[in-house]
Formats: C-alpha cells, sequence, structure tokens
C-alpha cells in the first residue's frame, strides 16, 4: 500500500510541475488563477495521502476540509477583484 | 499578593488596555485617567520587586506553576528590576503629559490612542523582565506592533517613514528568531539559564557563534546602531509628541538591554571577550556611530530632529561602554540606560511642551523662548546639562563611568569621541540658548517693564511631568553612589 | 548526494531567506517589500520546523487508549515515536506575528498610496525631496 | 516525514518565491504567493507538523491572501515607475550574499533533517511528549504545551492580533462626517476606486449562503476539539472569520455589518483576549499563580487538578478564537474598504 500512495503522490507533484508552467507562462493573470486552483486541488489530495502514509488519516482529514474552505474563499475574493475590475491583462487596467 | 507581583506588573497594563478600549467606546475621556492609575499601579510593584530583589536577591517567577525550562519563567535581577522600575515611571510621567497634545493632535482617536500605549508598555516590561528567548521575541513583536501603529497615527509623511521602520524592525526581529533557532538547534532549551548552562558545558561551535551574531545584529537593528540607524529620525520626528516622548526614552534602551541581557545570561565574558574577541570592532563601530550622530544632529535645524539624532550617538555610548570588557564600562552602560532614559524623556518633554505652544520645533522659532516659556526652559535647561554631562546631573556619572571604562581598557578612540560628543551637545545646546534667550521675540519689542505679558507656559498637565523629570535627573545623579553599589554592581560581579 | 539529500531543507531555507531578505531591502514597490517579508518569515519557520522533523516518527498526537470509563489507559511513550511538538508551537506563534505585521503593512501601504499616490517607493522618495 | 513529496514541493517553492517577487503585474504576484503558502501548507504536513499547517492554510494563505486581494483592490495594481536603482539592488545583492554564505557554512554544523537524536529533539521536547497526557490529559501536544505549559506566550500571541486589529483600525478609520468637512486632515476624500457596481451573482450568493452554516459548525469542531485533533482557537478563530468575509464579499458591506457592528467588533475583540487573562487572574484569586489551571479545580465542579488544566485549556482557546475571529473580519472590512465602512471587495 505505502509504495502506491508514494507513487500516487509523487505522480501528483509531477502533474503539478505541468501545471505551474502554466502558472509562469500564463499571459493573462486568469490563467495564473486557475492554475494556482488546480494546484491547490492537489495540494489538498496530497495531504490526504500524507495522512495515509502516516496512517493517521482522520487527523488530516480537517486539515483538508480546512485547505478547501479557504481555497474557496480566496478564489471568490479574486473573483470579485476580477468583476470589479474588468481588465485581465496587468497594462491596460491603468485608467480604471 | 506580594510573591506575585512580578506577573502583575505585566498583567496590570495587560488588563487594563482591554479595558480602555472597551470603556473608551462610551466614555473615550476615561482613558486618560485608566492609563494613569494602570501604570502608578505598575510602578508600585515594580518599586515592590526592587526592594524585595535588593533585600533578599533576584526573583524567580514560574507561569503556569510549571517548572523553570519547561513553563516560562519571569528572572527578575538587580539590573532588570531597576530598568521595570524606570519603563514605569516613564509611563507614567507621559500618560499624565499626554492629556492635552492627544486631544489637539489626534481626536477621536483618543482610546485607540492609549490602549496601544498601555500594550507598548506592557511588551517592553514583558522584554525586560523574561527570562525565556522565545517569550522575548513576542514582547519584542507587540511592541514593535504598537509603535508602528502610534507613530503612523499623526499622518502625512509619518506613514512612509514608519513603513520603513515596520520594514527594518521586522528584519531585526526575524534576525533575533533566527539566532534563537540557531540557539534552540544546538541546545534544545528555550530558558536562558538552562541555555546557558548547557552552553558552557559544551564546546562553542561555529552554530553559536552564528546564533549569536544574529541576535546582535538583530538587537542592533532595533536599537538603531549607526549602519543601521536610518530609519530612526525619520519616524521618530513625524510622529505625534506623546509617542515620540514614550518611544525616544524606552525603545532603544530596552534593545540595548536586551543586549545587555543575551551577553550576560545567554553567553559568557570568557566566551564573548576571549574566544570571539570582536571588542575591537565593535567598539570601533560605537565611535563611528557616536560621531556620525554628533555630526548629523549639527547639521539639523529641527529640535526634535537633531535629538533623534543625538539619540542615535547614545546608542553609541552604550553599545560602546558594554563591548569595553570591563566593570567600569559595563557599569557606564547599565547607569547610562537608566540616565538617558530619563535625560532623553525631559529633553522630549520640553520641546513637545514647545511644539504645543510655537507650533513647531525649528531653531528659528526659539526666539525669546525664554521669555515666553520659563518653566518648560528650566526643564529643557537641566536635560541638555544632563546630556552635556555636567555634574550633579546623572548624565555626568554615566559619562564618568564610561570614560574611566575606556581608560582602563585603553580604548582611546572611544575616550575621545565621547569628549568629542560632549562638546558637540554643548555647541548645540548653547546655540538654543544664544538664540532663545539672547535674540528678541520675533515679532515684538522685549518690553523690560511688563515681561508676563508675553509669558504663555503649556498647560500644567505637561508642566509637572516635564519638572519631575527634571527633579529626577538630578536626584538620580546625587544617589549615583548607592545605585551603583546596591544594584548595578551585585548585576555586573555574575558576569565579570 | 547523501549530502543534498540530509541537508536539502537547510539549504532551501537558507535560498528562501535570503531571497526574501534580498526583497525587502531592494524591490521598491511596497506591496513586494511585504510579500518579500512573508516569505522572508516563512524561511524562518522553515528552518524550525526542519529542525523538528524526526525520521520515522508520527505526528505529534499521542494515540491515546482508554478503558471503558473513558479514563486514558498509563502506556509508556517513546520520544521517538512522535515528531517536535515545541517548534511546531513556536511556530504556530511566528504565523500568527506573520500576518499581524502583514496586515498592519498593508493598512500603511494604502496610507501611503492615499497620501502619495504611488507604492513605488523611489518615486514617493523623490517627491518628497 | 516523507521525504519525496518534500524535496520535489520544497524545489515548487523555489520557483514560486521567485516568480511572486518577479511577475510586474500585482496580482499576479499575489496569486503566486497563494500558491507559494499553500505548498508549504504541504511541507509541513509531510514533516509530521499538522497544526503548523492548518494554521499556514487557513492563516497564512487563506486570510492573507485575502488581505493582499483587498489592499490592491483600494490602491492600484500596476507599477508605472520603471527606473530601477541597479546600484542599490547590487548593494544589497552583495550583503545578502555574505548573509548567506554566512549561513550556508553553518550547515553541515547542523543535525541532518530528521535526526530524531539531536538536542532541538531530545531535551525539552522529549518531556512535553512523555509528560502531556499524565499532566494535562490531552493527547494532542502541541494544544497542551501551546495553552498550557507556554499559556503565558499564547496569551501575548493573541495579543499581538488584538494590537493587529486595533492598529489598522485606528490608522485607517475615517469618520464619514469628518471627511466631509476636514479634508486638511487626510487627502484620502478623493481616493478614485474602481467604480463598484452591485451585480447580483445568484451563483456565489447561493454557494456561500449553503456553506456558511458548514463552516462556522467545522470551526466550532475545530476550536472544541483541539485537545485531540489537530487546530484549536487559531484554527476555528481564522475559519470562523472566514466565514464571516465569505458572507461580506458575497453580498455587501451592509450586510456584512448588521452582522456585526463596528462598535460590536472592538466589544469582542477585547473580550476574547479578556477571557484569557481573565482565567489567568482567577488563578490568582484562588491562590496559584498566573496562569496556573490546577487551582481552577477548587471552582471547576467534579474535576481533579489535572482535568482542570484540561478545561481550562478549552476555555483559553474559546478566548482566543473569539479574538481571531473578530479581528480577522474587522482587518477584511478596514482593509478592503480603505477605512471607510460603506463598501468594498
Amino acid at each position: 500500500m505505502i509504495p502506491f500512495l508514494y507513487g500516487a503522490g509523487l505522480f501528483l507533484l509531477i502533474n503539478m510541475v505541468l501545471v505551474f508552467i502554466r502558472a509562469v507562462q500564463g499571459p493573462t493573470v486568469i490563467d495564473r488563477l486557475l492554475s494556482i486552483n488546480v494546484i491547490g486541488t492537489k495540494c489538498i489530495n496530497l495531504i490526504v495521502i500524507a495522512g495515509l502514509i502516516f496512517s493517521r488519516l482522520d487527523m488530516f482529514v480537517d486539515i483538508a476540509i480546512g485547505y478547501g474552505l479557504l481555497n474557496y474563499i480566496a478564489a471568490v475574493c479574486t473573483a470579485k477583484f476580477y468583476q470589479h475590475n474588468k481588465t485581465l491583462s496587468p497594462d491596460s487596467g491603468a485608467s480604471s | 499578593m506580594i510573591e506575585q507581583a512580578p506577573a502583575l506588573i505585566v498583567v496590570i497594563p495587560l488588563i487594563s488596555a482591554l479595558f480602555i478600549t472597551i470603556i473608551g467606546l462610551y466614555q473615550p475621556r476615561v482613558s486618560w485617567l485608566l492609563t494613569i492609575i494602570t501604570f502608578a499601579l505598575s510602578s508600585i510593584f515594580a518599586f515592590i520587586c526592587l526592594k524585595q530583589v535588593v533585600t533578599v536577591g533576584p526573583i524567580s517567577y514560574v507561569f503556569g506553576n510549571w517548572p523553570a525550562p519547561f513553563g516560562i519563567e519571569y528572572a527578575i535581577d538587580h539590573l532588570n528590576a531597576l530598568i521595570v522600575l524606570m519603563i514605569c515611571v516613564v509611563a507614567f510621567l507621559v500618560a499624565i503629559y499626554s492629556k492635552h497634545d492627544i486631544i489637539k493632535e489626534l481626536g477621536d482617536k483618543i482610546p485607540h490612542f492609549y490602549s496601544l500605549f498601555t500594550l507598548l508598555v506592557t511588551g517592553l516590561l514583558g522584554i525586560t523582565l523574561t527570562g525565556d528567548a522565545f517569550n522575548l521575541y513576542v514582547l519584542l513583536e507587540i511592541s514593535a506592533l504598537t509603535s508602528y501603529a502610534l507613530l503612523a497615527l499623526s499622518g502625512g509623511r509619518a506613514y512612509i517613514a514608519t513603513f520603513n521602520y515596520l520594514i527594518m524592525g521586522t528584519i531585526g526581529a526575524c534576525f533575533y528568531l533566527l539566532g534563537v533557532g540557531y540557539l534552540l538547534i544546538n541546545t534544545g532549551s528555550l530558558n536562558m539559564a538552562d541555555i546557558s548552562v548547557i552552553l558552557s558545558s559544551n564546546t562553542y561551535s561555529y552554530t553559536v557563534l552564528v546564533a549569536f551574531l544574529f541576535i546582535m545584529i538583530g538587537m542592533w537593528t532595533k536599537m538603531a546602531l549607526f549602519p543601521l540607524h536610518s530609519w530612526l529620525p525619520n519616524a521618530y520626528t513625524y510622529a505625534p509628541t506623546s509617542t515620540s516622548c514614550l518611544l525616544a526614552p524606552l525603545m532603544t534602551k530596552v534593545s540595548v538591554y536586551v543586549m545587555l541581557r543575551m551577553m550576560t545570561s545567554v553567553f559568557n565574558y570568557d566566551y564573548i571577550f576571549n574566544v570571539l574577541q570582536w571588542q575591537h570592532i565593535i567598539v570601533a563601530l560605537a565611535v563611528i556611530a557616536i560621531l556620525a550622530g554628533s555630526v548629523l544632529a549639527l547639521r539639523q535645524d529641527n529640535l526634535k530632529r537633531m535629538l533623534t539624532y543625538l539619540i542615535v550617538a547614545e546608542i553609541g555610548y552604550m553599545v560602546g561602554g558594554a563591548w569595553l570588557g570591563n566593570a567600569n564600562g559595563f557599569t557606564g552602560a547599565s547607569y547610562h540606560i537608566i540616565a538617558d532614559g530619563f535625560m532623553t524623556l525631559c529633553l522630549f518633554l520640553a520641546i513637545g511642551c514647545i511644539i504645543y505652544k510655537v507650533g513647531d520645533a525649528s531653531l528659528s522659532s526659539m526666539k525669546g523662548i525664554f521669555t515666553k516659556m520659563p518653566i518648560t526652559m528650566v526643564g529643557f535647561l537641566i536635560g541638555a546639562f544632563s546630556m552635556i554631562g555636567i555634574p550633579p546631573t546623572c548624565g555626568f556619572f554615566s559619562k564618568w563611568y564610561l570614560i574611566s571604562g575606556a581608560y582602563e581598557a585603553s580604548a582611546w578612540a572611544f575616550l575621545v569621541a565621547l569628549l568629542i560628543s560632549s562638546l558637540v551637545n554643548a555647541v548645540l545646546f548653547f546655540r538654543i540658548i544664544e538664540v532663545g534667550y539672547f535674540q528678541a521675540l520675533p515679532s515684538e519689542e522685549p518690553n523690560h517693564h511688563h515681561p508676563k505679558i508675553t509669558r504663555d507656559e503649556a498647560p500644567l498637565t505637561m508642566l509637572i511631568p516635564l519638572l519631575t523629570t527634571a527633579g529626577l535627573l538630578i536626584g538620580i545623579g546625587l544617589y549615583t553612589a548607592d545605585i551603583v553599589t546596591y544594584l548595578i554592581h551585585p548585576f555586573i560581579k555574575n558576569f565579570l | 548526494m547523501e549530502f543534498i539529500i540530509n541537508y536539502y531543507n537547510y539549504i532551501i531555507v537558507v535560498i528562501i531567506m535570503m531571497l526574501g531578505l534580498w526583497g525587502m531591502l531592494a524591490l521598491s514597490n511596497l506591496v513586494k517589500k511585504l510579500i518579500s517579508m512573508a516569505i522572508f518569515q516563512t524561511g524562518i519557520i522553515l528552518f524550525y520546523i526542519s529542525m523538528g522533523a524526526k525520521k520515522g516518527a508520527s505526528i505529534p498526537i499521542i494515540k491515546q487508549a482508554y478503558d471503558e470509563h473513558h479514563h486514558p489507559i498509563h502506556q509508556t511513550i517513546n520520544n521517538m515515536d512522535y515528531a517536535n511538538p515545541l517548534t511546531q508551537i513556536l511556530m504556530l506563534t511566528a504565523i500568527v506575528v506573520g500576518v499581524a505585521t502583514l496586515g498592519l503593512g498593508l493598512a500603511l501601504t494604502q496610507r501611503v498610496y492615499s497620501e502619495h499616490k504611488s507604492l513605488h517607493e523611489d518615486e514617493i522618495l523623490e517627491t518628497l525631496s | 516525514m516523507i521525504l519525496g513529496f518534500d524535496i520535489i514541493s520544497l524545489s515548487l517553492i523555489l520557483l514560486c518565491a521567485v516568480l511572486a517577487l518577479f511577475i510586474r503585474d500585482l496580482m499576479g504576484s499575489v496569486i503566486v504567493f497563494g500558491a507559494y503558502s499553500f505548498l508549504m501548507c504541504v511541507v509541513w504536513a509531510c514533516n509530521g507538523a499538522i497544526d503548523v499547517a492548518f494554521t499556514e492554510a487557513t492563516v497564512g494563505a487563506g486570510v492573507g491572501t485575502v488581505f493582499l486581494v483587498s489592499t490592491i483592490y483600494s490602491t492600484t495594481r500596476i507599477d508605472t515607475f520603471k527606473k530601477n536603482r541597479l546600484l542599490k539592488q547590487l548593494f544589497m545583492f552583495a550583503v545578502v550574499c555574505v548573509v548567506g554564505v554566512l549561513l550556508l557554512k553553518t550547515v553541515t554544523d547542523l543535525p541532518q533533517w530528521g535526526d530524531a537524536g539531536s538536542p532541538a529533539n531530545t531535551h525539552l521536547s522529549a518531556y512535553y511528549i512523555e509528560n502531556s497526557i499524565d499532566q494535562t490529559h490531552v493527547p494532542n501536544v502541541v494544544t497542551s504545551v501551546l495553552a498550557d505549559y507556554r499559556g503565558f506566550d499564547t496569551m501575548f500571541e493573541t495579543c499581538v492580533v488584538f494590537v493587529a486589529f486595533i492598529g489598522i483600525f485606528s490608522l485607517l478609520r475615517i469618520r464619514k462626517s469628518k471627511t466631509k468637512n476636514a479634508a486638511t486632515t487626510s487627502p484620502t476624500t478623493e481616493l478614485t476606486l474602481p467604480p463598484h457596481q452591485e451585480v447580483d451573482s445568484l451563483i456565489i450568493k447561493t454557494a456561500s449562503h449553503l456553506m456558511v452554516p458548514f463552516m462556522q459548525l467545522f470551526a466550532l469542531y475545530v476550536v472544541a476539539h483541539g485537545h485531540y485533533s489537530p487546530g484549536g482557537g487559531f484554527q476555528g478563530g481564522v475559519i470562523l472569520g472566514a466565514s464571516l468575509i465569505l458572507l461580506a464579499v458575497s453580498y455587501n458591506f451592509k450586510k456584512a455589518l448588521s452582522i456585526l457592528s463596528e462598535k460590536k467588533i472592538i466589544l469582542l475583540v477585547s473580550l476574547g483576549v479578556l477571557i484569557y487573562a481573565g482565567i489567568g487572574v482567577i488563578c490568582f484569586f484562588l491562590g496559584g499563580n498566573f496562569l496556573d489551571y490546577s487551582v481552577l479545580h477548587k471552582i471547576l465542579p467534579a474535576t481533579d487538578t489535572i482535568m482542570a488544566r484540561s478545561h481550562a485549556m478549552l476555555g483559553v482557546e474559546i478566548g482566543v478564537a473569539l479574538t481571531v475571529m473578530v479581528s480577522m473580519y474587522g482587518i477584511y472590512l478596514s482593509l478592503s474598504s480603505n477605512g471607510r465602512f460603506d463598501k468594498g471587495l
């Protein structure tokens, strides 16, 4: 079981690197926002996997829930920001 | 209640800060009174502690009744009992002083001001008393955060100056935290006495050196030793008067005390002066700090700004004195913490009175100030004499100890710097006396027959603290021998 | 390789901290200065947490067996089985202090912006002088 | 501790840090910084520091990001100034390099990562691990050390949150009546916020409305169950505060202030710390030292000295949660409305 969990975790991390490329390149901020959200989701999985490896899953689930909730709030705030500030690329948003 | 006194010194201001916030919602004016009562009580308990330390010896107070390295301990010895008393008295005087000034400068933010004021002093008291290295960090951050808020309250240019202070202050605190981390990784303990025991039983490794270095750099940043001083003048100049009256005497001096504390109760004399042998470099730094502070002070036209540069010079006195490595130098540095605290307070209070009445503190607005505000200027003069080092004010005695320490250690550069600095102070203050006494009031003819017409003193709540401080300067000077033999020498004996 | 694996955390700590320190001192945008400050603080937190990690240890919540009256059964607890709680507590404090400082710094930033209409330190200093 | 996860996520974190500092758009920088904190949380979890992971996820990543976004909303997100002080940057780079080399030289002197026998892992922490259950009946050692052994620290930590709130509030708050007549005190009145149109986004409103009660329930669980699982006053308090922030974000300020008005916020923030300090003061009157919970068994029903410690810790955590909840909410309101408390993010 443990090698499988290790493998799954490493797979997630490598996926994360792929998503991260988008965050680095991202022509607009919305690309970055999306890719970072994907990273956040993967992190939740990673925490749960870490819990399984420590065989104390009940303890790690709390963190995963809290993490998900706060991730949601951060995302809503950022979305709200773009709703008010209708431009996505920084340079054209100068006047607003 | 007597055995609980060490905790009460800190807990009373903490709880009263909360009450000030709550009551301030409904009765903003009461907060002034509450603050005064708080510090009166704290001073009484600080005095009780001091008395007990002198009669019985150092006190150890453990929180939560956990034995020392496991819980948090307050370790009170001769020196920090004295410094705590000084902090309480300074806070008490500034609290009285601030009444009119705050109403004029801040308006409806009075309860918040007093709540932050009280918490700032809580932080400083805790820093001085605590025997736990990490607890010190938390309290350092409390005093830092409150001081950022207090300094920025006056608005305008204070914002950007405070922002710089925030960045520098955080760097200082983080370096301190990093140093504590290195100590923890070496010893596994956070209690200062415990760390000291474990360190002295092992060999001092390279990581201990780095720990010491980072703690020192952190504290030097906090106390504005010369190359790291850039945040101080702007932050203090643009702050509200009462804030700078509180911060200037206390903030930097407490950092100096933390440096002394770290040198004495965590590391030991042998390690610092025989193994490391940094004393020449640091005394040289102190010399540069004194000279640079004095020269920069000479260039200033604004009195408040001039004083902030003098603080930079005074920091050089204390750091240099502590690093001379002999009894006289150390006595001078410890005694100067007290003396300089009251000296700076006296001058800032006087300048605050002038700003309250005249509007600004530039040299040109000092014309005829002696006829206009004679009582304020008496206080100012006593502070100035102490700064220059004229007996019987306490400034003379601290300088005396520092100079004899420098002579013993043959640190001639430091000795010369001290003398030059005294000379510069004399020039600075006599310039003010010249402008204020011999030059006439700008708008009107000097009227010899009715001198009282032009008299326009600050309110009594501002004058009484000023005169009390001036009296204390002379009083401390007269009782120097007692303070040194009963309070400072027992502290130094353990170290040297 | 062995060396890098054994000391990887500490090396990253130094790099992160220095990145943060450089940002605080050299970058000119006030918000970026604050972000660098947060990065600097996380570096120190990582240092403490790394020193408290133990190979093969569990999280510092003790697996407690209870009898039928919900009284804990006495058992010997081995220090090696649980990660170091002390460094974690210290860092809980450090995180909270960090956010408090960040908040105050952001409030100051807003005030600086409304005063000088810029977040750029050099620009602000130029307008002042 | 999990080696592979640790190394890869730390490398990613380094990338994030570099990216956060060098993106020109501040909003992008903040978003990347959020990812940095979230990844950091994975590293804490892999190192066995779950309470730190929880705090980082809630305080650092969640609320910290929200604060940064609201500040950028109230100020600007662009750098117009192009000139760079190359000399200053190079000088700082040299300073930083010196410090960095100094620190790198110590690395080999330190105990290896994960060394269970290092002094830091044996002296004090061993005592806490071995005695926590016997002396306090609390299995979560972090909670027992946080609230009892080093409870005095935690009281001041709560104070730090209190100070931050009072400081931010007094710095930013502008009374409406004042801003009209007294333009001399602050030029903030003419600050141009982006045009604010009330867009009814049904999806967000409904989703938030559904989520808030569950969030609050979960937060209460985190506060109350802190003795047995990760969490406690800080984490629970932040989640409670975040639920209020969520309401304020998805509705508007009127709704937000109808839940907790300005006066109530100040009152509750002080009350939280007062609960903590009050428990300590009660210990005075029962004849113990400050924060010596064991004497509380005299007034708590049917408890011995050890259970009294456990119960008092819960009381303390409630105080912490109250302060943290309200101050996080208050800081958000101040920051996002630039101190005017009328409209914001």
